[in-house]
Formats: C-alpha cells, structure tokens, sequence
C-alpha cells in the first residue's frame, strides 16, 4: 500500500513536470501519439480511417503529376520546407518557443488533398529521424495532422473568404484554427482509447485536452499571426 | 599591443558533432588593426566568429572584449551585437528583407533606434557605400557583389567598434573584390578593427598588418604578414599554400630581392622591377 | 539535431546487414509487443537494448537520450491517464482504496487503483514498441527504408516523393538555421513582435530558396536524362550474417515461450 | 578548325526578363580542345549551356550538333543528353539518389542501359574518380568538393562526346581545385572535348588551349589564350582582368622575358626566372 501511494505519488510528480514545460521546444514533439501508446484496436481503426484520405490525394496528386512530371521536384521539395517548418521554433506569448504546425499555410498553398500526403511523410519522418511519434501511431497522428487539420484549416478559409471576403482575418483564422483543431482532435483519439473512469469519454477528452489542446492555444494564435505576415510578404512578391 | 577581442582557452563542440570545433583557443584580436585570419575549411574560423558575437558559447573558456569578459544576459548580447559586426560568408544568409533599404535599417530597428533616425543613417550609408540608387531595387535582382556589399552596409549602419568579415571575396569577381577591398579600407581608416577570415592566402597577404593562422580549432601561428610567411614549411605542413606573389618573388633572381622587402601588390612588384632595370 | 539519428543509421555496425531482414525483424517484434505480457515486454525492452547498443554499437548516453525524448508524451499524458474527477459523494468507481485524493468544490480528484495499474501496463507496452522502433531507425538509414518500401510495393510515387524530400530535408535545414543565426546576430528575435516578424520572413525567404531550388533541380535532372520518373537503384539482396539468424530466431522463440508460460499460468 | 557545336545568331530571352539573355550568338566550340569561355555572371555563359543541352531552345537562330541543327524531338533530346554531358556550378541542383553509387547510375537507368551493365561502369568511374571509399556514404554527408566530383562522375559515366562545366571551381579551396584540374586533363586526353565556363581569369589562362570570351549575350573574343589575353585593353573595357600571372609576367625586367613565350603555370615562371639567373 505504501509502496503503490510513494509510486503513483512519482508518476504524478513526473507527469507535472512535464505538463508545465510542455512549452518547451524539446516537448513541443511530443504532441504527436507516441510509439505504443495506443491500444492495438485504435491504433488500427486511425489508420484505416486515414488511408482513404491518403489514396485521395495520393490519386490526385498522381493525375497531376502525370501531366508535368517536373510537380513530383515541386512537391518533394514543398514537402521538406513543411518538415523544417514544423521543426521550427516559433515564440509564443509565454515567451518559450514551440512548433508550429504550418498545415493551415500548406492547406491554403497546396489544397487540403496533396496536404494529406506531404503531411504524413513528413510524420513519418519525423518518427524515423527525429524519434517524435511513431509507427503504429502513425495513422492517428497523420489523421489529427495531416487530415483533420488542413480539411478544417481549409474549409475555414474557403467559407470565412465567401462569406467575409477578409482575407487576412480568413488567413488568421485558418492557421490558427487548423493548428488547434489538430490537437482537439490528438485529445479526442486519446479519450476514445483511455475513456475515464468516472465520466467516460467526455470526461477523458476534457482532461486530455487540458493538456494537449489548451496550451496550444496561444501558440495557434502565433501561428495565425505569422501565417498572416507570410501571406502579406508572399503577396507582396 | 591592446586587444579588442581575446579568447582564452576555448573549447567548444558542436551538438550532435564527436569533434571538437574549437579547442583551447587562445587569440587576440589587436585593436585599430586589419587582421586576417586564416585556416582551412573547418579549422574554427567561424565558430570564433559565432562566439565573438555571443551567439555560441564557449564550453570552457571565456571571451573578453576590451579586457572585459562576455557577459551572455540579454541587454548585454544586444549591446555585444551592437558593437561588433559580423558579415556572414553567404548574404543570402543574412539579407532578411526585400530591399536594401529595409534590409539595412533591420539591424537599427532591433537597435530600437528612432525612425526618423533610422531613416537619415540608411539613407546615408546607402550613398557612402554606392547603393543608393539601388535603394529600392528588390534584393534577388542584385548580383552578388552588390548583395555582398547591402550586406556589409547592414553591418556597419549599426557602426560597430569591431568589424568580423566571414571570407569577403568568396565567389567574387576580381572586380567586385577590388571594390569591396577599396572600401574595407575606408572602413579601417575610419577607426574601425576590421577583422576577415579566409582562406585565400593571396588576400591575406595583400590585405592584412596582422595574421592569425588556425589550424583545428587552435590558433597556431600569429604576426605581422611579412613574418607569417616566412615560415613557409610550417604553411606547407598545415596544408596552406603561399601567396603567389610572395611564390614568384622567391623566385626571382636573388640580385633583385636583394635587400628589398617582399612586395604586397603587383604594383610594388612593377616598382622593384623597374628600379632592378635601372640599376642593371 | 536531424541529423543524430541519421548519422547513426549509417555509421552503425549492422548497417550492412539486410534492410529487410531488419525491417522483418522489428515487425516481428512490434507484433509481439503488442500481443504479450508486460514481463515479457520487459525482457524485449531488454534485448532489443542488446541489439541496438550490442550489436548496432549505438552509444549508450545516445540511446538512453532518444528513450528520454520518446517518453515525454508518456508522462505529459500521465496526469490525464491517472487522475479520475468525479462530485464528491457520489460512488467512486474503480476503486477500492485511493491511494491520492484531493477535494475542491464538490468535486474529488482522485488516483484510483486500477489508473496506476493501467499506466504501468502501458509503460512497459510502449517501452518495448519504442525500443523495436529505435532499433530500426538506429540501424536502417533512410535511403535503405525506401528500398524496403519499394519491395513492398509502395506506389512509386510516394518513394519519388520521400527521396526528393529526404535529399533536401538537411540542405533546407541548414538554410533555415543559418538565417536564424544571422537574424540573431543582427540583434533579431528581441520581444515578441519582432520574433513573430523575424519568424515569418524567415520562413518567406526560405519559400523562396525553396522555390528557387525546384528550378535548379528541374534543369539539373532534365540534363541527366529524367523524364516523368526517378528511377531507383534496384533493391539489392544482403545476405544475413548466420550468427543474426540463430540469435534472432533462438531470442523470438524464448520470449514466446515465456509468453505461452505465462498463458497457461494463468488459465490454470 | 572542326566545330562539335555551334551557335549561329541565338537569340533567348527569360520569361518575364526584359533584358536579352542571348542576343545574336554567334559562337563556335572547337572539337577535341580544351575550351574556357570567360565573362561576368550574367554574360550568358550558363543560358548558353542550357542551350547546347536543349533545356532552353532559341527564340531566333539554331545551333548545330557537328554541323546538325539540333532536333527538338524527345528521343533527339534523349539522345544529345546522352552525347553532351552538363556539369552545374552547384552539384546540389543535379544529384538526387542518396549515396554516391546510387546517384551516378541515375543516369545510366534514364538511357535504359542494362542492370548488369550500369553496376560495372559505375562501379568502374567511382573507382577511376578515387570515390570507391565514397560509394555507400550519404550525399549529405560529403564535402562541397567531394559532391562536385560525384556530379562530374554522375555525368561521365554516360561516355558524352562533350564536356560542359559551369563554374566548375567556384567555391573550392585550392587543393581541391587542383584535385578536380587534373581529373579534367585526364577526362581531356581520354578525348572528350571539355568546355568550362568561368569568371576566374587565372584558371582560363592556366587551363585552357581556347578561349571565348562573352559578354550581353555575344561571342566577343575568341582564339587561344596567348592572343586574348594580349588584348589587354579590350578585355579592361569588358571589365575583365588579365590573369595575375600574366600581370606578374608583365612586371618582371624586360631583359627577363625577351624573346620567351609568356609562362602559363607558376612553375614555368619560376624556370625561366631561374634561367635568366644562370644567363645573368
């Protein structure tokens, strides 16, 4: 008895550390499910929810390319600025630095589509080289990142520029909602797998999104800015 | 001799890297001089330089300017980049906004320096420097001798007390070199230390009252450049090769060299020559 | 720090040996990760350890680091895996003596048992699956991983795009930090207006650079003959040094064994 | 004198560039020679290579392929990508696959050359280069020199009839510059006729037995390099320089260089220096 209330006693302590440096760059890649870390079951329904999107934009990607075969250098190429992107550090308004996600920026850039491809090699590598998230995760990760976050991120974009026609604001909202939703939705796949005790799935997704989702949060409103100043720098080219 | 800079017993690894990049560098830079420092490829030329600026550092060791060491808290970097100056080898790297005009008012701006002074002090370097009818001119239309040169003036708006220079010619025309030398040398007559790392031996011979030589992160030989190059096997056994002019004179018949310094251009070269003539 | 791992991946002492057979042997060990008992997760942790610091030679500080980096997200998530909230009063479910509470409000937070039990299954899961994963990308650089992947009939391309990807991946890197380091030397990046401002041209610029090299490679490899495909080398079989082999085979089936053991304990 | 490729009255422009990048070139490249073809950055040497590889096709005028106007048909274009070989300036832009091995054969497989085949002439060229110990190591994982000698590989393995290299030196420090020299005499006397394209006088007089110099997209000097580089007027009104060398040679006594053909290597110099010393 002792022994278990001096060990869950640590983990807590442990999982606290953490929770308050979680603005820190090196954690900032934790974002992504660990190797594992998901139940055989789930890990296996994200990715067989992620693939179709996948062979979508694969298949379009393909029906462009066979066109101008000189694309593949383009998005090969677009593909590694996204990698070193999301390794960038970016500043938040904690004053510590996190990456960003930059899938709003490319969903905009590239169509939500060829998003869904570029963003999950670069999830893979960023497992392979980087040891940040996983295989098996890989398709629930790709899915929050590479899916979920660009298709909101677009159709944010898409309705705020119809209904609005602000396309700054259209540009802020995007990034900003493109990066948030990615977690919500890291934090729903987490509370799908690890339903609470007391409260079940909704009590999950709420602590889960505590600590995914809600320190996001000035560090998507970053990134909204910074996208906002890169669309005016771009345009101005 | 006073020094501006010094590093004493450095030593400092590259994260991720086995080797060491500096390894107990001990060097002084002589204040109100041209010093060129050369090496090799590798050899820590630009990892001192990353140092001067406080941007890496040192493992061990200490950095001291003006006698002073380093102190690495924020209001004391900003001030440590105020006064000293680093050009980067590529302006591509450093060159950050789409004019010259706002690129060089960059540095004041993080200066937090007034816009009404910002403007007068870009304007004003622009013209010193010949790029002010290029003010405007968005930067990836420039050659590289102008970038180079926008870069520079970036630097020196900020009027550093210590101007480090990462290999200037590089990729140069001869052309652009000789200006850009021309006006490295206003710069020092102006008051100010110029520092350059290269490895073009021919330029720090020309160029240069004082040469430090690094080899694998140590400083391994310093003087003046008549001393320096004397010591021809030691050059040899670093790898580093002569200055062609400094070649050639050796190879001149000795009734010509005879008492005569070694030239530093081929201009000194014709003078010695023509006298020799005279005096056959 | 992209490049640690793949520094490895290709200095390592199994670099020689078969990418296939390496990638056939982690599936095998993810596959048993997943389906076996924390004991014998535990002892996979151990001898994949073996193989990538052992066999691989992989420094022992590198391999402990990359564990460290992995298990962050392990023990950010914890305090959510753990805690339980429920209204004070009410029956706390799944647990039968709590060995933390707190109360605040009407509401209890609380660690049940079977949260502490649940977390430490998943430790010793996801340090086993961890340990296969480092073990591969530790050994196999990613060039070879495309090779595998192209026997396994990966559409050609997806490889085409990972390996124009990967070649560019270091060099645009290296762009990106040089300009930081300038930025920073020009007294950049001070307060947060100007990190959000130094930030966003950084990335513009490097869109640019980004833009400019797909122009240089399009001539460059039109000059080289491409025409609507890279063609990969083809996949050249390694053979597996014998003594790999029997110590795979002789290890997978002891944990096996412990395994089945373990089963039939407990259906007893 | 046999022309391997021609260029009559070529005019380019580049898409949104209001400036004619060729403007009527009208310029020859000698069969079997070592050709240099001197100019600032911008002079259209490299629209010029881009031009004789059929990536870029004239606006006005043709060139000719021994006297054969170039066919812009795929397999033609196939066929002269095969026959002229293209070095860039950075080797970056033309490698691809991920280890030495692997990239040199690219080219080999885009010319449908046989598995077996393909693994002997670039196992064979890795060796002739002194990249055999390189073979397996990651591109990114090579020095600038190194990765400029891979593109030389990758695009000699294919056998062309012509050479062409743009900037070839450009960036290297001296002793791979001279590593890379003599691969190119070597690659010469096999004979394949090698053309480089380069802003550093000193390399064209020291390299070449033809040299063309352009400028605003025109041929304007042409001959070997004794003759161009006499013109020393011209060459200043072009912005040129005369090669420090000659320049050295210049400055030397009269009595010195009476009656000798001017030296084309500092060893040469030095022989005739040392000779007019025993004749003193």
């Amino acid at each position: 008895m002792k022994a278990k209330k001096g060990l869950s006693t640590f983990l807590l302590a442990l999982g606290f550390t953490v929770y308050l440096t979680v603005n820190e760059p090196q954690s900032a890649y934790a974002m992504h499910i660990m190797e594992g870390f998901l139940p055989v079951g789930w890990a296996v329904f994200w990715w067989a929810v992620f693939i179709p999107f996948f062979v979508l934009g694969l298949r379009s990607l393909m029906r462009i390319t066979k066109e101008t075969p000189e694309l593949k250098l383009m998005l090969g190429l677009a593909g590694a600025f996204t990698f070193v992107l999301s390794a960038l550090k970016i500043p938040s308004v904690t004053g510590s630095s996190s990456h960003p996600t930059g899938t709003g920026l490319g969903a905009v850039m590239f169509g939500p589509l060829p998003m869904s491809v570029l963003g999950s090699i670069v999830l893979l590598f960023q497992a392979l080289l980087l040891a940040h998230g996983g295989l098996t995760t890989l398709g629930a990760n790709a899915f929050s990142m590479a899916v979920a976050g660009p298709m909101i991120g677009y159709t944010v974009y898409r309705s705020m520029i119809a209904s609005t026609g602000r396309q700054k604001l259209s540009i802020f909202l995007a990034a900003a909602l493109a990066d948030l939703s990615t977690y919500v939705v890291t934090s729903i796949q987490l509370a799908l797998a690890f339903p609470a005790a007391s409260g079940g799935i909704a009590a999950s997704f709420l602590k889960f999104a505590g600590i995914f989702a809600i320190t996001q949060i000035p560090l998507a409103i970053s990134e909204g800015l910074i996208t906002v100043l890169i669309w005016n720098w771009l345009q101005a080219y | 001799m006073k020094s501006i800079m010094e590093a004493l017993e450095v030593n400092y690894q590259y994260p991720g890297s086995a080797a060491d990049a500096l390894n107990g560098l001990t060097m002084s830079i002589p204040e109100g001089k041209r010093t060129a420092i050369c090496g090799h490829n590798g050899s820590g030329k630009s990892t001192f330089f990353l140092h001067a600026v406080g941007i890496h550092r040192p493992a061990a060791g200490l950095l001291t300017w003006k006698g002073t060491p380093l102190s690495y808290d924020r209001k004391q970097l900003q001030l440590l980049r105020q006064r000293v100056g680093l050009v980067f080898q590529d302006p591509e790297q450093q060159l950050i906004l789409n004019t010259p005009f706002e690129d060089i008012s960059y540095g004041l701006r993080n200066a937090r320096v007034p816009e009404d002074e910002i403007r007068v002090r870009t304007l004003h370097i622009l013209d010193s420097m010949g790029l002010g009818q290029l003010a405007d001119t968005p930067l990836h239309h420039l050659s590289l001798g102008q970038k180079k040169r926008v870069a520079l003036a970036g630097v020196l708006v900020l009027r550093p007390e210590l101007l480090l220079l990462d290999e200037p010619t590089a990729y140069l025309d001869r052309s652009s070199e000789r200006q850009l030398l021309e006006e490295l040398s206003r710069i020092h007559e102006s008051g100010i230390t110029v520092v350059m790392a290269t490895h073009d031996m021919n330029l720090a011979y020309a160029w240069a009252d004082w040469v430090l030589v690094m080899d694998r992160g140590q400083c391994v030989m310093q003087g003046p450049p008549e001393e320096v190059f004397r010591d021809e096997a030691r050059l040899q056994a670093l790898g580093l090769e002569l200055p062609l002019l400094l070649e050639l004179w050796q190879a001149l018949p000795e009734a010509m060299r005879n008492g005569v310094a070694p030239p530093r251009s081929v201009e000194e070269l014709k003078r010695v020559a023509l006298q020799f003539h005279y005096s056959c | 720090m992209i490049r640690l791992i793949d520094t490895y991946a290709y200095g390592n002492k199994l670099r020689s040996v078969s990418p296939l057979w390496k990638c056939g042997f982690t599936a095998a060990m993810f596959v048993l990760s997943y389906m076996s008992h924390p004991a014998v997760q535990l002892l996979t942790v151990g001898w994949m350890c073996l193989w990538t610091v052992g066999h691989a030679r992989i420094p022992m500080r590198i391999y402990a680091g990359l564990l460290g980096t992995c298990f962050i997200f392990y023990a950010a998530s914890l305090p959510a895996v753990l805690i339980e909230i429920a209204p004070s009063g009410t029956q706390l479910p799944g647990t039968t003596g709590a060995a933390f509470s707190f109360t605040f409000a009407h509401w209890t937070a609380y660690i049940p048992d079977s949260g502490v039990h649940a977390s430490l299954l998943l430790l010793c899961r996801t340090a086993a699956c961890v340990s296969c994963l480092s073990f591969m990308m530790l050994t196999t650089p990613v060039s070879e991983l495309l090779q595998v992947m192209k026997w396994l009939r990966m559409p050609s391309l997806v490889i085409e795009l990972m390996l124009i990807m990967y070649r560019f991946l270091f060099l645009l890197d290296t762009a990106a930090h040089d300009m930081y380091t300038a930025q920073m030397a020009r007294g950049g990046h001070s307060g947060f207006k100007s990190r959000l401002a130094d930030t966003a041209s950084l990335v513009v610029r490097l869109f640019t650079k980004t833009m400019q090299r797909y122009k240089q490679l399009a001539n460059g490899l039109i000059a080289r003959g491409f025409t609507d495909e890279i063609h990969m080398a083809p996949y050249r079989a390694v053979s597996v040094p014998a003594r790999y082999w029997r110590e795979s085979c002789a290890g997978i089936a002891a944990l096996l064994l412990v395994e089945l053991w373990l089963r039939w304990r407990i259906l007893l």
